[in-house]
């Protein structure tokens, strides 16, 4: 009995200390600190970012967290989010946000490293994803039945996908539905049958990284940063950071930080194109 | 079946048919009981008893077992208002207050009417600890006089000098007889008019039980105790008086009460005369 | 005065602690119900609960039906208890009846470990063990069959401790007078172990469901996350559960109220299949 | 006849090996490749490469301070709930027996409410209608609401237990319900409270799906109670599901998850068995 009274007194005073404390600390930093949610393209370029810009103000703490581009557009709206990552250009009726072009990227086809095939073109894809080729045999590679990785309502990268193949969503026949662009990687990579489609700046840094993918050239033009850079590639979009009104102090900054020279290693580091107006 | 009805009939007036003098020692007696029926739900235990326990006496009530004596003991402090469904019938007076009121002030009432269990109860607390919470509670003594208070009553239980050196120690770690005793210091640290033991006795070996019975007469000089007892020749060592309750029809009813000596030696009703000497019962 | 105080302000504190217990519940269901109504009111539960398409941004017309989620949870669901059961069942009556007393502690115990692993792990196993041994079975590989593989992996080893405590609870005379009579321990337990045991199982089993029903993670892990009606147990599917975490961080509007709405009628499921069930557990176990 | 209850009896023992096969499995793959990759330096420094490589430092400090939020506000509220129960289950009223048996059912439904109904519930009350964003509060927040109905009911089984036990001797010294349930029914049932703390927090490290959208994703190290952080569980799931080469860490983060919810959910049991003996009443929950 006297144990467990102790032990019951001694947690309470632990957990009162720790509790105490980390609420003290609260107020006094919350104010500098950068929220960036949206889209899982940019979100691993942001982290980098975020780092390089936090060793020149350590004051300042920048979080990033991924849900696609839709959440960067809803949570900029609600206030959640000091800026929204949106992976694509903005819609008319979004003109209440105020984008922030920090650099380009493309779309490409991936499958496993395994896979024999070496290139697709636009109507393959069409093919693939409406069904009608259930087959590797069918588009030149093995014969096997295909996994088709489609991405979930909501991505820009889907938006872009369904606009430029001119599909509708109720056209595709997909098997298995993802989320990040990472989770898309990861599927195929561990599907030798799958086929997805990713950003090119994410898909080139996880090749590098030794993910067992490949990307492949569409329509004969090869999926690389170069291709996109000099403006060959054809399923491109804009990288966006968004805000709602008149950004803050610290997030003015940033900004500034993000389309400054300076950040345009890191932004090639990361496989994606800086923007250059 | 007989009726000790000293107590005037409760509807006879407009004035008060108790006395209500707040100090015990009145004439009327510290406990005055008229007419009492308890009920759990439909099963009558105990029916119309009427008895009056005189102030500083001992007295025993002693019947088989199920004939309501603990229910009736009970009663007197309102500790049957616990009992899911028991319903209690008549007066009981308490110390010159009807506590049957709604009025009257639960915590004040058994205070001064201490109840001690068959079994030990006491709390998981330290020894010391168990007195003085109940000390504290009723705001009986301040903090300078708590250590006096609580070595009185230990003392009065003959317990001080057995735990004088470990007052800091569960209470479980006491033994029986001497958790027994335990009980009965904090129900005296209350200060109480009346005590109501409920068969105190029954789990505990022969010199726990004979520390008890000698505590017991020891306090009877101050206030007025009931004792619930199986144990006919304890009733008889310790008792001023006795009342003898019989089981009729599955009901309890009180058959004889009077002078201890008197109930064993020249009873009157022949079931007593068969149960003390051991013919029934 | 200031004991009565006190007094008071106690017996008050406790009663606003009950009633903010109270009021989560009441809150739960009032944010859910006002955080769907627009999806109610302009989408309609007809059209919500009958369509079959789910297409709730990008290009129009959008759809939120959410048919196809309902029979994806109800089918994983129903679909791993009556995987679970069988083998639950058999592993409480081995430790009941036929395993050693240490054996039988062991499993017992073993079952108590295993209840208490998270569903993100079971589901973690799921995607690196169950995926890939299914799509050798026949592709995609994350698909209903997946989902309900690791459910029922997930609530067997409760189910078994509830059907071992339902053995248990059998009365000893019951089994006493089976040995008198000379029967063989498989037929007691088929004559009056099971029969006597038959209401806390069902109990079990029924709970066991609402757990299989409510849980997000492993199947979002496993499932394949397509809405669409499944054909065979190779189909991927997507469940209500699954779709709101996969939706719910960037869903807006008319979305993110389809959402709740799914919320909502997967809280009405399940508290519609398992409060009875608790219910006559509780009377069952006061009796 | 004995032929057919011998292979009764293998036909149950297969079943039994069904059941644990696919644990043993489990725990296999993840000890055999998760194990190594967990030393002193895995559990102290942060994680890199999105969790590829490095630590969990940040992970293992942020889900502390969400099951301490989850503490606090469990605790008081639902010891307060649980006494409240066992006091208004003893009274002879009528209106507080029908508020005890509604308080209980609204439990039993929150038990039986499905973990990302929670999520659901935690994003739109704590997270935006009282602006916590996402953030370690209002996920502890969130957790509190999902283990309430198992504190609740896991405490109030050794609170009754105790209260029976000491309530005649209570009444009969007129001890007040506040000295008698604060200083000596609480005392008294302090491992079954313990326990049921121990199995509350058990089931809130387990859960990940109401965390996902009440404390996000973020991996770093939180500084205060406002900073997004994630738990062991959600990073075992971001690292399986949205990390391409971080088995290796999620099953090493596994491996932490499970030792210590079986070090707390050994405790938990081992402080009820002692209980049990202590006060002749089985407070395990059903």
């Amino acid at each position: 009995m006297i144990v467990f009274r102790w032990g019951v007194s001694l947690l309470m005073l632990v957990t009162g200390v720790a509790g105490v404390a980390m609420f003290c600390a609260g107020p006094r930093e919350s104010g500098q600190r950068i929220v960036l949610t949206g889209s899982s393209t940019l979100a691993p370029l942001m982290v980098e970012l975020g780092r390089a810009f936090e060793v020149q103000h350590p004051q300042i703490r920048v979080d990033v967290q991924t849900g696609g581009s839709s959440r960067g557009i809803t949570d900029a709206r609600r206030g959640v989010a000091d800026l929204g990552m949106v992976s694509r250009s903005l819609k008319s009726e979004e003109s209440d946000l105020q984008p922030f072009l920090v650099a380009r990227d493309g779309i490409c086809f991936i499958v496993h490293g395994d896979n024999p095939v070496r290139q697709i073109s636009t109507e393959q894809v069409r093919a693939i994803y409406t069904g009608e080729v259930r087959n590797w045999q069918d588009v030149g590679g093995p014969a096997s039945p295909l996994v088709v990785v489609h991405k979930a309502a909501g991505r820009s990268t889907q938006e872009l996908f369904l606009q430029y193949f001119q599909l509708s969503p109720g056209d595709v026949r997909a098997d298995v539905i993802i989320g990040d662009n990472e989770q898309g990687i990861k599927t195929v990579a561990g599907n030798r049958a799958a086929i997805g489609y990713v950003s090119i700046g994410t898909a080139a840094y996880h090749i590098s990284h030794g993910a067992p993918i490949r990307a492949l050239p569409l329509d004969g033009i090869p999926a690389t940063v170069e291709a996109v850079s000099a403006g060959r590639y054809p399923l491109v979009r804009e990288l966006n950071l968004v805000c709602r009104g008149q950004p803050s102090e610290p997030v003015a900054q940033f900004l500034r930080f993000v389309q400054s020279s300076a950040s345009g290693p890191i932004i090639e580091e990361q496989y994606f194109v800086p923007a250059t107006d | 079946m007989m009726h000790h009805s000293t107590t005037n009939n409760p509807e006879s007036g407009p004035t008060s048919p108790i006395p209500a003098p707040r100090c015990c020692g009145a004439a009327q007696g510290a406990i005055e009981i008229h007419r009492v029926s308890i009920a759990y739900g439909d099963r009558t235990v105990l029916r119309d008893v009427s008895l009056v326990v005189p102030p500083r006496t001992v007295t025993a009530i002693v019947g088989p077992s199920g004939c309501g004596k603990s229910s009736l003991l009970a009663s007197i402090n309102r500790m049957t208002d616990l009992i899911d469904g028991c319903r209690v019938d008549g007066e009981i007076s308490c110390c010159g207050s009807r506590i049957r009121d709604s009025e009257i002030d639960l915590r004040d009432l058994r205070r001064r009417a201490g109840l001690v269990f068959q079994r030990p109860t006491p709390f998981p607390l330290s020894i010391a600890e168990n007195l003085a919470l109940p000390i504290r509670e009723h705001g009986l003594a301040d903090r300078r006089e708590m250590q006096d208070c609580i070595r009185r009553a230990l003392t009065d239980v003959g317990l001080w000098e057995e735990v004088e050196d470990r007052l800091h120690a569960p209470a479980r770690t006491l033994s029986g007889g001497q958790q027994q005793r335990l009980c009965i210091a904090r129900a005296l640290v209350l200060q109480p008019d009346v005590l109501l033991l409920d068969e105190p006795c029954s789990g505990l070996d022969p010199i726990s039980t004979e520390k008890i019975e000698a505590l017991v007469r020891s306090l009877a000089d101050r206030i007025s105790i009931v004792i619930v007892t199986h144990n006919l020749p304890q009733a008889r060592r310790i008792a001023d008086r006795t009342a003898f309750f019989w089981v009729e029809e599955g009901c309890g009813v009180l058959v004889e009460e009077g002078e201890t000596q008197q109930i064993f030696e020249s009873p009157r009703h022949p079931l007593t005369a068969a149960y003390v000497s051991g013919r029934a019962g | 005065m200031y004991r009565q105080l006190i007094e008071r302000g106690f017996s008050t504190g406790l009663s606003v602690c009950a009633a903010a217990v109270g009021l989560t519940v009441l809150g739960i269901v009032v944010f859910l119900g006002i955080e769907s109504w627009p999806a109610w009111q302009r989408i309609g539960p007809t059209a919500m609960l009958g369509a079959v398409q789910w297409n709730p941004v990008g290009p129009e017309p959008q759809q939120y039906g959410l048919a196809p989620m309902l029979v994806g949870t109800l089918a994983v669901a129903v679909g791993a208890t009556l995987c679970a059961a069988p083998i639950g069942l058999a592993t409480a009556l081995y430790a009941t009846f036929y395993a050693s007393p240490r054996v039988s502690w062991l499993i017992l115990r073993c079952m108590e470990v295993f209840s208490g692993i998270p569903s993100v792990v079971i589901g973690f196993w799921g995607l690196v063990c169950v995926v890939p041994w299914v799509a050798q079975l026949h592709p995609p590989g994350p698909s209903l069959l997946a989902g309900v593989l690791v459910l029922a992996v997930m609530i067997v080893p409760l189910f078994a401790l509830v059907a071992a405590t339902a053995v248990r609870s059998v009365p000893l005379d019951l089994i006493q007078a089976a040995h008198a009579v000379g029967l063989s321990r498989w037929r007691m337990i088929c004559r009056i172990v099971l029969p006597a045991a038959r209401q806390d199982m069902i109990n079990g089993m029924v709970l066991q469901f609402g757990r299989a029903a409510g849980e997000t993670m492993a199947v979002l892990m496993v499932c394949g996350n397509v809405v669409q009606m499944p054909g065979t147990v190779f189909d991927p599917i997507r469940t209500l559960t699954s779709n709101i975490a996969l939706e719910m961080a960037y869903a807006v509007g008319l979305h993110r109220s389809a959402l709740f709405a799914g919320g909502l009628v997967l809280m009405i499921l399940v508290g519609v299949v398992v409060l009875p069930a608790r219910w006559r557990g509780a009377s069952h176990a006061t009796r | 006849m004995q032929r057919v209850d011998r292979w009764v009896g293998r036909m149950l023992l297969l079943g039994t090996l069904l059941a644990v096969a696919p644990f043993a499995w489990m725990l296999a793959d993840v000890l055999v490749l998760g194990l190594p990759r967990v030393d002193w330096s895995f559990l102290t420094s942060a994680p890199s490469q999105a969790g590829r490589a490095g630590g969990i430092a940040p992970i293992l400090v942020s889900t502390m301070a969400i099951v301490l939020v989850a503490w606090f506000s469990v605790v008081p509220m639902g010891l307060g709930a649980a006494l409240a129960l066992v006091n208004w289950h003893h009274t002879n009223n009528r209106i507080w027996r029908w508020s005890s048996r509604g308080v209980e059912q609204s439990l039993d439904l929150l038990a039986a409410t499905p973990s990302v109904v929670f999520g659901l519930f935690g994003n739109a009350l704590f997270c935006l209608y009282l602006g916590m964003g996402f953030s370690i509060l209002s996920g502890g927040l969130t957790l509190a609401c999902m283990v309430l109905p198992l504190f609740v009911r896991t405490a109030q089984i050794g609170l009754r237990a105790a209260a029976e036990q000491l309530r005649a001797p209570a009444a009969a010294t007129g001890l007040s319900r506040s000295t008698f349930y604060l200083r000596l029914v609480v005392p008294a049932a302090s491992p079954a409270i313990l326990a049921a703390l121990a199995l509350s927090t058990g089931r809130a490290l387990a859960e990940t799906a109401a965390l996902i959208f009440t404390s996000g994703f973020v991996d770093r190290m939180p500084t205060t109670l406002f900073d997004s952080g994630r738990t062991l569980s959600v990073h075992i799931y971001d690292l399986a599901m949205n990390v391409p080469g971080g088995d290796v860490s999620a099953r090493a983060t596994a491996v932490v998850l499970v030792g210590a919810l079986l070090l707390i959910n050994g405790l938990a049991r081992l402080v009820l068995r002692m209980f049990v003996r202590f006060i002749d009443a089985d407070p395990l929950p059903a």
